[in-house]
């Protein structure tokens, strides 16, 4: 089973200062640490477990700067057999992705696609589902189990609720994943220095035969801070006085 | 990089353990968890499926304490093995989760906890601490991940750098550029992690010019101390130095405290490093601090279980936790302050004040806090 | 400028609130463009569904097929593509849902229209769309700008707009004939699988203690519990929890969880994800315990706490015992 | 023309399996002045020694090669088998193909190819030996035997019973060491007084011992035979003479406090001037410098000497310096108990009522502080007491060696233990050590007993609800334990003295890497060192027990009786010589001498060597810078011609 997982560089947030950049178009980054989209990440598990399973080649691939190899080196540490990064932009225009991807795929032999469900940085959440279009090929989104037999898969998708639906997609198809789909393997220093020495082909638009650039989906006109709305009232003094007034007002709610 | 489990017979001299069972004897988990570090040692000798072995929970449990092999007979390096476990599975993978997550955190932001790199020194940003790079010192005051970030052991950070200024000390911090220490890092079994961390620890140290470590943790202190292959820096514990400017007429105490305190041995200060008696001259010197000690003091000090990674594992332990156990021994001995000299010790004794629910009966307090307070 | 389309999503024999908020967000953009809104109604047997929806929106259009019986993205793709063709709107607006999500992204590459996703605010601008987006985790708005167009996609983020109410004037039902023929092999529905609650239910529970990823670990579960216990609560976590084994899923409050409207929600070590937030904002009273005064959840509780649960939990579960 | 005699050794297989003798033997043949080689199974055998012998008389042989083990081995063999065959016995020369061959290599073409160069290069020096005449010196008919605990007494009364001199030195102002400390022996559990004082007492009756309290050797000169030992007297401040043992002054002794015991392990306390304990012999008074007032700080009211009725306490005493003459030594200076300070983690000083073997011995004496009963500190009786074996023995962080005698002496304290208190008593221990003659009967005893035997170290000790608690695991349950006692005793090992390396150095004597004494041979020469006439006894050698020790010290005394009755001894002519003609008399030689054998004769400005003091060591023609300096056997023509074969 030969599978491709397309994935992303992404900056960490979570955690950091968010600072926004003078034209007001994005937020800075020199400052961010960068790593791989945590959905992705979830992809290239559950394709190399695929792998474990059946056999075949596990190829990742990204669009985006020099940097972005770092991400591939993580990916072929976990178990990813080749690399593809594609010079271009990071660009956050789902549909253009989507379709370099696509030029890039096409004429590989494959059997199944994963992407993350989205990314954690713009979160569009819809390379996939339209990189599946593209190619012609049918998707199921935000995919938490997979179950192949022969030419096709069973999916569970995670609805809203607590719910999920089972499917049966034929493949080849593009599977885009959730995350907690599978238990993340931690990927050791040694293993992604080792994974420095593999080979990872680079090439440019051109090569893969990619020209059309047409005007872009979307633009980011100005980005901001989202208003702050009404606030907790906060509880203050020593743990004992807070838990003090915090019992008083579990008391009073309770009824 | 593969790691052999049969070279762990040699390695870590398991072919000579007589199965005394001191190492089980004086293990501080020995109640708290299966693990059982004399039959690991021999079981890890004699074993055909290792791999099966390794995935036992409770060598998770182990704090790394080093009190079994700081007293082997034998010179079997229980710990080492412990450790070397842990780089197998890590290399491996299968670690468990917050492990795991730690390790990522510490290669991401520099810190097992995630937290953002450029917030390293945000605690100082207040209070005139010269930083490399921008101003320059001999000595580098290393503050270590818990005391950059962690809200309770700022005020440990904030107090020594008072103290510093006070005293005349110049020194200066590597502020955002300062990185994990890595020694618990290799506990948790990256190995490849910790070199590569004291590799650019060591180079960013010398690019600074610096020519004397100052560490807040005992667990960075060690690591400098025994760990860091080319360092050859002098480093000191702060314990230490604060020992050599109260005996030297330094600082000047004149507050008196009126308490009673205790004094809890970290075992990276204290077993690891013989660091006994700085911290109890300190105490000994603070107006209005009767000072008392602990039954299981100095080489007999109970591990607090905060070390060997333990802050982030979870789980492979049961029972009432030795921090709890500690709190009740210092006050059954009627002291009102616990005082200890290791980020770690303090937040899990914080924690076990707080389970133990006698929090009205004492109080935790860092060494360096206590001094403060007598400054004035 | 034609009428806007807003797809009506349901389930199980349910129309989804998002739905509605749709209907809302659709009829303002479309008094603003001077302009008519549909609701699109794709199913089986949906007749009761149909008539609710003409007490909220001038006209529905139905597409009645039993392949269509429950969501199939291509199935949809195919009904959908079929009535832009004939009706030619100027905005399709779906849910940022399982079923939007699966089907946005296809539907626009096909009918080659601008596609905006996860929209927390939408405007026309001179013909052009414009939308709002909730970025970086919610941490930054962005507001773009879609190419020039006749026709766009929008999906909507649930749980930000109003929802239309049932007016008093009622529009008219179109049924549409279905452009399908038959199922299809490529993907095929089987079920709906629900976890089986095996502990409580923590939809009926009047008061919830709810643990995020900040609690640290699963041995510190127990404590929680037995705060529940003390409280006469019930257990619940964020997704993080569940992803992490620490807790089953059934406990999961968020838009891939639960819903819970519980008289008190004390969420800790939660930093607020707007997954969440959806997901408990309709309780009574909000409780955060969070060691990050910038996180989000200080947003939408009524009372915080700005310390280390470690500090706080343990004195509050004695103090509640005695 | 010189006639060589090569024979190759197989030494069973030793030998032969890795080296090809045959192809020795062929070698050999080819080689300049070699008239016979041959092979044999044991040439230290008596076929093997006839085949030589037969050779020399019947090919008139000059010159002998013999390529076997060591020279360390069987030099002295083969010299002799010359010495009866008619010929110089230097014309020998041993060719160790055995363990700088056989026995480190493995590839038999190679080890082969080896043993050709050495056995070569051993040819090539035989060719330059020169016939030597041994030397002969007389002996001193008496005997030094330093440390008066049981060995030294042992060998001393052994010696003076076959009606020899001996000089008895003892550090301590009164005589019995360690044993005179003991409650029981074990297995027998006799009293260890009952069967000790008579040894004491003996000694200071017999006139052929001379006993030399409070003394300790400073210097030793000479050689075996003709040893010179300078011991230096330690002042007493009392008058031996007139002392009658009354204790008077010690009752009047202002220092009322006392210090630490050394007699009772610290258990009790004594005065400045004191009397050690009630059988102490001599039975004389001493007093401390480091605590009498008037000796340390000058000042005191002398109550001691009013009370002295017999005068006997003279503080203007002076250390005085003894010189000696003797023919041999034994050295019999015991061993130092191991200090539990060292491992912190078993509380010792920190905690009352934890306390070494020695120190529960002289609790469990009738004649020690406690008058035999086991108390603890506050003089209640402990319902609990544990007893931890191997502490500070077989532990890298203190001594590695097993010191052999705890697990009994443990044991046997658990039973009195038991005996006397009823209390429940645990031995935590390693493995049990009852090697001896009715030791594991002894063993099954205790354990009969009702002591609980847990297989496991004791790791730490700490307080916990005001008792002792024991940390450990059993190990053969797999259990960790804590056990709350009242009383632990430490089963300390035995360690070498604080001072054996002066010791040593006085003595000229080496120590094994455990620090004691080492002897000449670990098994063949067990009670000899490597100094002629210098010997060994007891526990400065080696922790033992009180019949091996025993044993050894009657073993010293024979050798030393089997020296003295020879009359005469021959020593070794492998001397260095200073040839006048060449030396210039720079006197490096005299400087780098260890033996102090050279001396510097003014009138002719050049050095000289004393034969009788030279051990042959080769120090002072390696350093000459005009070869004048020449080693008999060591030439530089012999040693060249034996190198430049080797290498060549």
């Amino acid at each position: 089973m030969n599978i491709i997982v397309c994935v992303k560089r992404i900056p960490k947030t979570a955690e950091a200062d968010i600072l926004i950049e003078k034209d007001g178009k994005d937020i800075k980054r020199d400052h961010l640490v960068f790593a791989l989209n945590d959905w992705d990440g979830y992809a290239v598990r559950e394709a190399v477990l695929l792998k474990e399973k059946f056999e075949g080649e596990v190829t990742v691939i990204t669009i985006g700067p020099e940097e972005s190899k770092e991400v591939l080196t993580r990916c072929l540490a976990m178990g990813a057999d080749r690399a593809v990064r594609i010079e271009g932009p990071s660009s956050s225009d789902g549909h253009l992705i989507a379709r370099i991807l696509a030029q890039a795929i096409k004429g590989q032999s494959f059997d199944l696609i994963l992407t993350g469900v989205q990314a954690e940085d713009d979160g569009w959440g819809q390379v996939g589902v339209a990189l599946a279009q593209i190619l012609g090929l049918p998707h199921a989104s935000i995919v938490t189990h997979i179950e192949i037999e022969r030419d096709k898969a069973k999916v569970r998708r995670e609805l809203e609720g607590g719910i999920e639906e089972l499917l049966e997609v034929k493949l080849p198809a593009v599977l885009t994943i959730q995350t907690g789909i599978n238990e993340p393997k931690y990927v050791s220093l040694s293993a992604i220095l080792d994974a420095e020495d593999k080979e990872t082909k680079e090439v440019g638009m051109e090569e893969i035969g990619f020209s059309s650039k047409g005007p872009l989906d979307a633009t980011i006109d100005q980005v901001s801070f989202p208003p702050t709305g009404k606030m907790a009232e906060i509880l203050k003094g020593s743990p004992e006085e807070v838990v003090g007034q915090l019992t008083e007002i579990i008391k009073k709610k309770k009824g | 990089m593969k790691i052999d489990p049969k070279t762990f017979v040699h390695d870590y001299q398991l072919n000579i353990c007589i199965q005394c069972g001191t190492c089980t004897g004086g293990c501080p988990v020995k109640f708290r968890s299966p693990l059982n570090m004399r039959r690991l040692v021999r079981e890890t000798y004699l074993t055909d499926n290792f791999s099966s072995l390794s995935k036992r929970a409770e060598l998770w449990a182990c704090t790394t304490c080093s009190t079994c092999s700081l007293r082997c007979p034998s010179g079997v390096k229980n710990v080492e093995l412990i450790m070397g476990i842990r780089n197998f599975l890590a290399n491996k993978g299968e670690i468990p989760s917050t492990i795991r997550d730690a390790l990522e955190n510490t290669l991401l932001q520099g810190n097992p906890w995630g937290r953002f790199r450029d917030r390293r020194a945000d605690w100082a940003k207040d209070l005139g601490v010269k930083i490399f790079g921008e101003e320059t010192s001999e000595t580098l005051l290393y503050v270590g991940c818990a005391p950059s970030y962690d809200p309770r052991v700022q005020s440990v950070s904030t107090a020594l750098v008072r103290i510093f200024q006070k005293a005349g000390v110049d020194f200066a911090i590597l502020g955002k550029k300062e990185s994990c220490c890595g020694n618990e890092i290799r506990r948790m079994g990256e190995q490849a992690l910790f070199k590569k961390l004291a590799k650019d620890n060591t180079a960013l140290f010398k690019k600074s010019g610096v020519k004397r470590i100052i560490t807040l943790s005992p667990h960075c202190f060690n690591a400098f101390k025994n760990e860091y292959p080319d360092l050859n820096i002098p480093v000191q514990h702060y314990t230490q130095v604060l020992a050599d400017l109260i005996g030297g007429g330094k600082l000047h105490l004149s507050k008196g405290l009126g308490i009673s305190a205790t004094y809890h041995d970290p075992c990276f200060l204290g077993k690891q490093n013989k660091v006994f008696d700085e911290p109890r001259k300190i105490l000994a010197s603070l107006p209005g601090c009767d000072f008392i000690e602990m039954e299981r003091s100095r080489e007999r000090s109970l591990c607090c279980e905060g070390g060997g990674g333990r802050m982030w594992a979870e789980g492979g332990t049961e029972g009432k936790r030795n921090g709890e156990i500690r709190i009740r021994e210092a006050v059954a001995l009627g002291a009102k302050t616990l005082a200890t000299a290791c980020p770690f010790c303090l937040l899990t004794f914080e924690d076990s004040v707080k389970t133990s629910g006698l929090a009205e009966q004492i109080v935790i307090k860092d060494i360096a806090e206590l001094v403060v307070e007598t400054m004035g | 400028m034609n009428e806007i389309f807003i797809l009506v999503e349901h389930r199980q024999g349910q129309i989804r609130d998002l739905t509605y908020e749709m209907l809302g967000l659709g009829e303002n953009l479309a008094n603003q463009q001077g302009i008519s809104f549909t609701a699109i109604l794709l199913g089986h047997d949906v007749k009761n569904f149909a008539e609710d929806l003409a007490t909220r929106v001038p006209k529905v259009l139905v597409v009645e097929d039993e392949n269509l019986k429950n969501f199939n993205s291509i199935l949809y793709q195919k009904a959908l593509s079929s009535l832009i063709s004939k009706h030619q709107p100027c905005l399709l607006l779906m849910g940022h849902s399982a079923f939007g999500m699966d089907l946005a992204p296809s539907l626009s590459v096909e009918m080659d229209f601008p596609l905006a996703t996860d929209c927390i605010g939408l405007l026309f601008e001179g013909g052009r769309l414009k939308a709002t987006r909730s970025i970086y985790g919610g941490k930054v708005n962005a507001n773009i700008s879609l190419r020039e167009s006749k026709e766009y996609i929008a999906t909507i983020r649930p749980g930000i707009f109003s929802p239309k109410m049932p007016g008093e004037k009622k529009g008219g039902i179109v049924m549409e004939a279905s452009p399908l023929q038959g199922a299809v092999d490529l993907k095929k529905f089987i079920e709906y699988i629900e976890a089986p609650i095996t502990g409580e239910d923590i939809t009926q529970a009047e008061i919830l203690i709810s643990v995020g990823q900040g609690i640290g670990g699963p041995e510190h579960i127990p404590l929680f519990e037995e705060l529940a216990k003390n409280l006469g609560g019930t257990i619940s976590c964020s997704r993080p929890v569940v992803d992490r084994n620490w807790l089953p899923k059934e406990r999961q409050v968020g838009i891939s969880g639960k819903t819970v409207k519980p008289k008190i929600y004390i969420a800790v070590g939660i930093s607020g994800a707007f997954q969440h937030v959806t997901a408990m904002r309709g309780s009574d009273t909000i409780i955060a315990i969070n060691k990050d005064p910038r996180a989000p959840i200080f947003g939408v509780a009524d009372y915080g706490i700005v310390d280390d649960f470690q500090n706080v939990i343990p004195v509050l579960k004695e103090k509640i015992k005695g | 023309m010189k006639q060589i005699g090569v024979y190759i050794c197989h030494c069973g297989t030793n030998i032969a399996a890795t080296v090809d003798c045959e192809e020795l033997v062929r070698f050999s043949s080819t080689l300049p002045g070699v008239k016979i080689a041959r092979d044999y199974r044991y040439l230290c055998s008596d076929p093997g020694q006839d085949l030589i012998t037969k050779d020399i008389r019947n090919l008139s042989l000059d010159r002998v090669v013999i390529a076997a083990c060591s020279p360390r081995m069987h030099e002295a063999t083969f010299r002799n088998l010359l010495s009866d065959a008619g010929i110089n016995p230097y014309l020998l020369n041993i060719a160790n193909i055995r363990e700088q061959c056989s026995w480190v290599h493995q590839d038999r073409q190679k080890a082969t190819e080896k043993a050709r160069h050495i056995l070569r290069a051993a040819v090539a020096r035989v060719l330059g030996h020169e016939a030597l005449k041994t030397r002969k010196f007389g002996i001193q008919p008496s005997t030094m035997v330093v440390g008066a605990g049981i060995a030294g007494i042992q060998a001393a009364l052994n010696i003076a019973s076959g009606g020899m001199k001996v000089t008895l030195i003892e550090k301590a102002p009164f005589i019995g060491g360690h044993m005179a400390q003991l409650d029981k022996t074990f297995p027998t559990l006799d009293c260890s007084s009952c069967i000790f004082t008579p040894k004491t007492v003996e000694v200071t009756r017999s006139r052929q011992i001379e006993l030399l309290v409070s003394s300790e050797v400073t210097e030793v000169t000479g050689f075996v035979g003709n040893f010179k030992a300078k011991i230096r007297k330690n002042p007493t401040y009392v008058d031996f003479a007139r002392c009658t043992g009354c204790g008077d002054c010690v009752e009047a002794c202002v220092l009322k406090k006392g210090v630490p015991s050394e007699f009772e392990e610290g258990m009790s306390r004594r005065r400045a001037i004191y009397i050690p304990f009630p059988q102490a012999v001599p039975l004389k008074a001493v007093i401390d410098r480091e605590s009498c007032l008037l000796l340390s700080k000058g000042k005191c009211k002398k109550t001691c000497v009013e009370a002295c009725k017999a005068g006997a306490i003279d503080f203007d005493q002076k250390e005085e310096v003894i010189e000696k003459e003797v023919g041999s030594i034994i050295i019999a200076t015991g061993y130092d108990p191991f200090d539990p300070h060292l491992l912190p983690q078993y509380g010792y000083g920190v905690y009352d009522n934890i306390i070494t073997g020695l120190q529960f011995e002289r609790l469990s004496s009738p004649s020690g502080p406690n008058r035999g009963e086991i108390l603890l500190k506050d003089g209640t009786v402990p319902r609990a007491i544990a007893f931890l074996h191997c502490i500070g023995s077989r532990d890298e962080n203190a001594n590695l060696h097993c010191s052999r005698i705890c697990c009994m002496a443990s044991m046997k304290q658990a039973h009195l233990a038991k005996e006397k208190t009823g209390a429940e008593i645990y031995e935590f221990y390693i493995d049990i050590n009852a090697f001896g003659k009715g030791y594991q009967e002894f063993y099954k005893r205790v354990r009969e007993e009702g002591i609980f035997f847990i297989r496991g170290k004791g790791s730490e000790i700490f307080k916990r609800g005001g008792r002792l608690v024991v940390a450990a695991e059993d190990t053969l349950l797999g259990t960790p334990l804590e056990i709350p006692v009242d009383m632990v005793v430490l089963g300390t090992g035995l360690t070498a003295r604080r001072d054996a390396d002066k010791v040593a150095q006085t003595f000229g004597i080496s120590r094994s890497a455990d620090g004691f004494f080492m002897e000449a041979h670990p098994k063949l020469r067990p009670v000899a060192t490597q100094v002629d006439g210098v010997f060994l006894a007891g526990c400065c050698q080696s922790p033992k027990d009180i019949p091996d020790t025993v044993a050894q010290a009657s073993a010293a005394a024979a050798e030393v009786m089997s020296l003295l009755a020879k009359g005469e001894i021959e020593v070794e002519p492998t001397v260095a010589t200073i040839d006048p003609e060449l030396c210039a008399g720079c006197k490096l030689c005299i400087e780098i001498c260890p033996h102090s054998a050279i001396e510097f004769l003014e009138a002719k400005g050049i050095s000289s060597v004393n034969e009788a003091l030279c051990k042959g060591c080769g120090a002072c023609t390696a350093i000459c810078p005009n070869k004048a300096a020449r080693q008999n056997h060591f030439t530089h023509t012999q040693v060249l011609a034996e190198v430049e074969e080797l290498v060549g």
